[in-house]
């Protein structure tokens, strides 16, 4: 456990870049040491410590939908974060990579592609505005677009760009986006044949972090997405909670909608 | 080293698979993380603790490691009756239901839920978490109230193990009227009171500002409460603070504890249940009796 | 990470080098020891407790190391009155003299011998240490006793310090009867009641069995006595409790404390003084009223 | 620290070795491994702790004083004690060595002497039977007696022996004995100039061995015997306590009986 953080680190916010209307990227100092997938837990004082990726060693890139993403929205230059981490295991990639990432489940993907590990990138959101990275992942990796508005790029959603792909070719598929995004591209590669090359980035609500409170354990294995996780392969996943429910902070299941269904 | 002799025991009143169990709040949370537990080598689990109502605890950051040990104030979150039925695949298995509330009312009412479904093979008391309003340790203080809630749920016909708090002038008190109160064994004990400044924040770092710490730097403190109860009462002591090691369950052990429970030691490894028994039994080991409380009969 | 101005201070009556006193009982039975821990760095020393009669303290094993601490039941050796000719070449000094006994005759008695030499700038009143029956703890958990010695003693005219024991059901209790009684300041914490066993010897490690847990791994509880002292009381509060680093001093200051005692720290060096002092200080720092109380202010 | 001793260690007796009527070795296991001069603090289970010099890796050479060395001498073959060590600096010596030993004090020198680092070993002993280890020391270095009575060797102290020493001619003098001869020896050591030279193990009352509690501490520096010695050099005791008083279990002074006038 030496190697598992202890108390946040004060971290300053060098420079908020506002990537959409509801995603801003900060930047801080000093950097974590990390790996691409590795997540952090991000005190904002007085409010709440929610969990992160690293969109860099010296970045996090968050979608505003509550109270600690509102607080931090608020933050200038200057303001000081709590950092724990780095936290969890990261993707572990080698020879060819197809990354594809949804919203704001770039962040750790971008990571990936920053480091120059990404061959192919398919990159989904809403609308043209609310893409997020396009230009810096196009720049280290062949980048394909897919809006729902078909503002940019293929009108559809991101799963559509998998037909063009030849999934056999790649030795890992690194995935992060909205569970139901990431439900399609496992049932595709399901099918495919290749479910175990896919490495999909997991969010689970977190309390500790750290792998002890148990908030994050997934059915039906117990598994922690902050210890084990966040990262699992899509063989992992097949039979699992995933893409069918998930648990709130009282550790009540909260079963997806588009599974309401299947679940009762 | 002392080892044991392996096999299935019973300790106040629950059959359990070998001598340590997992603490209440430590992967605890699921069915599925329980079962998980039990399968890596636990001889028998405690749920979170279960509360009248739904509750997503604290705030955050809710746990920090520190030397030597965890500070925590998770504030017990827990998703109340609904957690019947995370526990119902696992009614085959040696699970204690750990349950909290402000009166005794509280405590008979969660209980009743589990007793009534057969999903508890016991329960675990939390009068003991010192990071609640109210709840907890609030009550642990004060031995009329311990025996009054022992006495609710002892009142639905299964073991009741009353778990204490180390943050009171004598410990002895509240075993006691625990005991009076009609418990099967006493759990020692819950974190002792703690807190962290972050000077870099110039606040308290957790979100409740003060909360509980466990690990290894409570391991003698744990050890010295034991022994104080196994002098003053006669149920069964179940140890628990700081343990991760076989040799720590030995010292537990002949400190009067039946059994043990661990909790934060899975930080270093989820699979210590396993560690410490390869380290604890062997087929030539010794009848824990032979160990229990030995080190006061010298 | 925050500096403090170098410099003279007065804490709690007594003036002092700077804010690093040396905790009782620790290096501090001789005159010349003491003597060499001020030369080291430290900003005054707090003696070893005398009380009435010399007292050869319990049989060894004394003191142990365990994870992140000490673990020592000394049973307060002391040579009792003689120990005035001790520190008499230390008259220009800051020393505080520590002063235990049965009742507050005892304390009265004790601290008249310095009180009249003039060898003592202040006393510190040892109702705290768990492992001498009928002294220590035995007095310092119920509060009239705690306000009756702490009288008895400012009855000299010097100022009082009255070191707690976190050993209590509600240390606030403690600390308001010492301030009723007269008390410059308080000092938290003594050590934390704990035990140890060998497993190979089949009994417990020390002498006098249990004893008192000191060092890194308390840290967090004396933060938190400290925390609850300072919206409690309005007396000065000086913190004591596994503080080893500049850092921890300045956590003990932000939850309230105006100084801090250092103990347990020596066993990793004897310079531990210096090494704070020099992580601590630097001539732009600010002064320590700014970060005295400042993590209760957000 | 982290070289300091935790929990005391069990060792087992091997063998018990009668050395004289008042003075036994007790060989035990595991030994300890450690060098010449260093102690341990020795448990005896229900009795006491007290520190004894390692007379090997797997040895102490005990005289019976009082309680803790009373419940020695029961020991059998079998029994168990507890170990805390190794604690203190010992000797360092290169080049030529001088070992001057009296009594029970031959003990760590005779862990010296047996790694072969003693070229000339003074002997001293009240009479013959009380000579402790002089053949196993005569094996490894060049011996020379003094007994009280004269009973074996020079017919006197064993100091009279360094009469016939060329001091300058040793780069080290490690002594250990009563306090009266260690004081006896750097008298004359100071005399010929060679007080630097000289290696004093000290016995003063311990408590915790390892430089918390300040029982050992000795006048006027505050030095710590258990932790800035046991052995100090010749040069470090001139005008210090050493030879007029030490301290008992209470801290209170106890001065020698030689030294009773001086003191007053
Ligand atoms: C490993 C991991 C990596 C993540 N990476 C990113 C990222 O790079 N960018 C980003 O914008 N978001 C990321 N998230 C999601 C992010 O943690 C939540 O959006 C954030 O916690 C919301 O906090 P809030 O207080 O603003 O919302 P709240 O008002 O508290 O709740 C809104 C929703 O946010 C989620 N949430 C709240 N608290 C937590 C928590 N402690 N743990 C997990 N989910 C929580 C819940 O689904 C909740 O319903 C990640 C989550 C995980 C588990
Ligand atoms: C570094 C060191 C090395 C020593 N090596 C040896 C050795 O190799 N062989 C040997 O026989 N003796 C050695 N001694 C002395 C030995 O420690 C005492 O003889 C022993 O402690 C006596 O214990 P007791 O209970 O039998 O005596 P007691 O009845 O307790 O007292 C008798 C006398 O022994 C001394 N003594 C008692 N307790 C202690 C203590 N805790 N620390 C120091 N002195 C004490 C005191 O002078 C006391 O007056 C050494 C002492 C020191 C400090
Ligand atoms: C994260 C966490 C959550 C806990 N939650 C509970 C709880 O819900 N109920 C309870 O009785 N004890 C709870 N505890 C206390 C533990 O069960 C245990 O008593 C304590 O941690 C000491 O044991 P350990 O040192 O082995 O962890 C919790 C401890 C931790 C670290
Ligand atoms: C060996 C030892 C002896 C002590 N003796 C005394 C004492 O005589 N009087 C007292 O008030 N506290 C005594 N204490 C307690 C310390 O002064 C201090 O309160 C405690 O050790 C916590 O601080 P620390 O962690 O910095 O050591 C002693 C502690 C130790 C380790
Ligand atoms: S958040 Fe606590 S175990 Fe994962
Ligand atoms: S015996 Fe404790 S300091 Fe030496």
């Amino acid at each position: 456990m030496s190697d598992l953080p202890m108390l946040p680190v004060r971290v300053t916010v060098k420079a908020v870049v506002e990537e959409t209307p509801s995603v801003r990227t900060f930047y801080f100092e000093p950097g974590i040491p990390s790996s691409p997938g590795q997540f952090v837990m991000v005190w904002v004082p007085g409010v709440d410590e929610v969990p992160m990726a690293l969109s860099s060693a010296t970045s996090i890139t968050v979608q505003q939908v509550g109270d600690a993403t509102t607080a931090m929205f608020c933050l200038k230059p200057g303001d000081a974060l709590g950092i724990r981490g780095p936290l969890g295991n990261g993707f572990t990639v080698s020879g060819k990579t197809l990354a594809i990432g949804g919203g704001v489940g770039a962040a750790p993907l971008l990571h990936l592609a920053v480091e120059g590990k990404v061959s192919t990138f398919l990159l989904g959101a809403r609308t043209a505005d609310e893409l997020l990275f396009a230009p810096v992942i196009n720049a280290s990796s062949n980048l394909k677009i897919a809006t729902d508005d078909g503002t940019a790029g293929h009108h559809g959603v991101v799963t559509d760009l998998m037909d063009e792909i030849d999934l056999e070719a790649y030795d890992h598929i690194c995935v992060c986006g909205p569970e139901i995004m990431m439900l399609k591209v496992l049932e595709r590669l399901h099918a495919a044949g290749v479910a175990d090359r896919g490495q999909f980035s997991l969010h689970r609500y977190m309390k500790c972090g750290i792998g002890v409170c148990g908030s994050c354990a997934t059915d039906p294995h117990g598994l922690r997405v902050c210890r084990d996780g966040p990262v699992f392969t899509g063989a992992d996943l097949l039979e699992s909670e995933f893409g069918r429910y998930a648990r709130d902070a009282t550790g009540s299941k909260v079963v997806f909608p588009w599974a309401k269904k299947a679940e009762e | 080293m002392i080892s044991l002799q392996p096999g299935e025991i019973t300790v106040g009143g629950v059959a359990l698979h070998n001598h340590l169990l997992l603490a209440a709040g430590v992967l605890g949370t699921t069915g599925a993380s329980l079962r998980r537990m039990l399968r890596l080598g636990a001889g028998g689990v405690v749920t979170k603790s279960i509360g009248p109502e739904p509750n997503p605890g604290h705030h955050g950051p809710c746990l920090v490691r520190t030397e030597g040990g965890l500070l925590n104030a998770m504030g017990l979150p827990n998703p109340s009756k609904e957690f019947v039925g995370e526990i119902e695949p696992l009614k085959d298995e040696p699970v204690v239901v750990s349950v909290y509330g402000k009166d005794p009312e509280d405590f008979k009412e969660v209980a009743g839920w589990f007793a009534g479904t057969g999903t508890a093979r016991g329960f675990e008391l939390n009068v003991s978490c010192p990071h609640a309003a109210g709840y907890g340790a609030a009550i642990g203080t004060d031995p009329e109230m311990v025996l009054e809630c022992t006495r609710a749920v002892a009142s639905h016909g299964l073991p009741v193990w009353v778990k204490l708090t180390p943050n009171v002038t004598d410990i002895t008190t509240i075993g006691l009227a625990a005991e009076k109160g009609g418990a099967s064994a006493i759990v020692a004990v819950n974190t002792v009171r703690g807190m962290r400044i972050s000077t870099e924040m110039r606040r308290p770092v957790l979100g409740y500002r003060s909360g509980g710490l466990s690990g290894k730097a409570i391991f003698p403190i744990a050890v010295k409460c034991v022994w104080d109860l196994y002098e003053a009462c006669s149920i069964p002591i179940v140890g628990c603070g700081g343990i991760s090691t076989a040799d720590d369950v030995v010292e537990m052990m002949m400190a009067g504890a039946q059994a043990v429970e661990v909790g934060s030691a899975v930080i270093d490894e989820v699979r210590v249940f396993e560690q410490i028994a390869r380290g604890l039994y062997a087929a030539d080991g010794v009848a824990a009796e032979e160990i229990v409380g030995v080190a006061h009969r010298v």
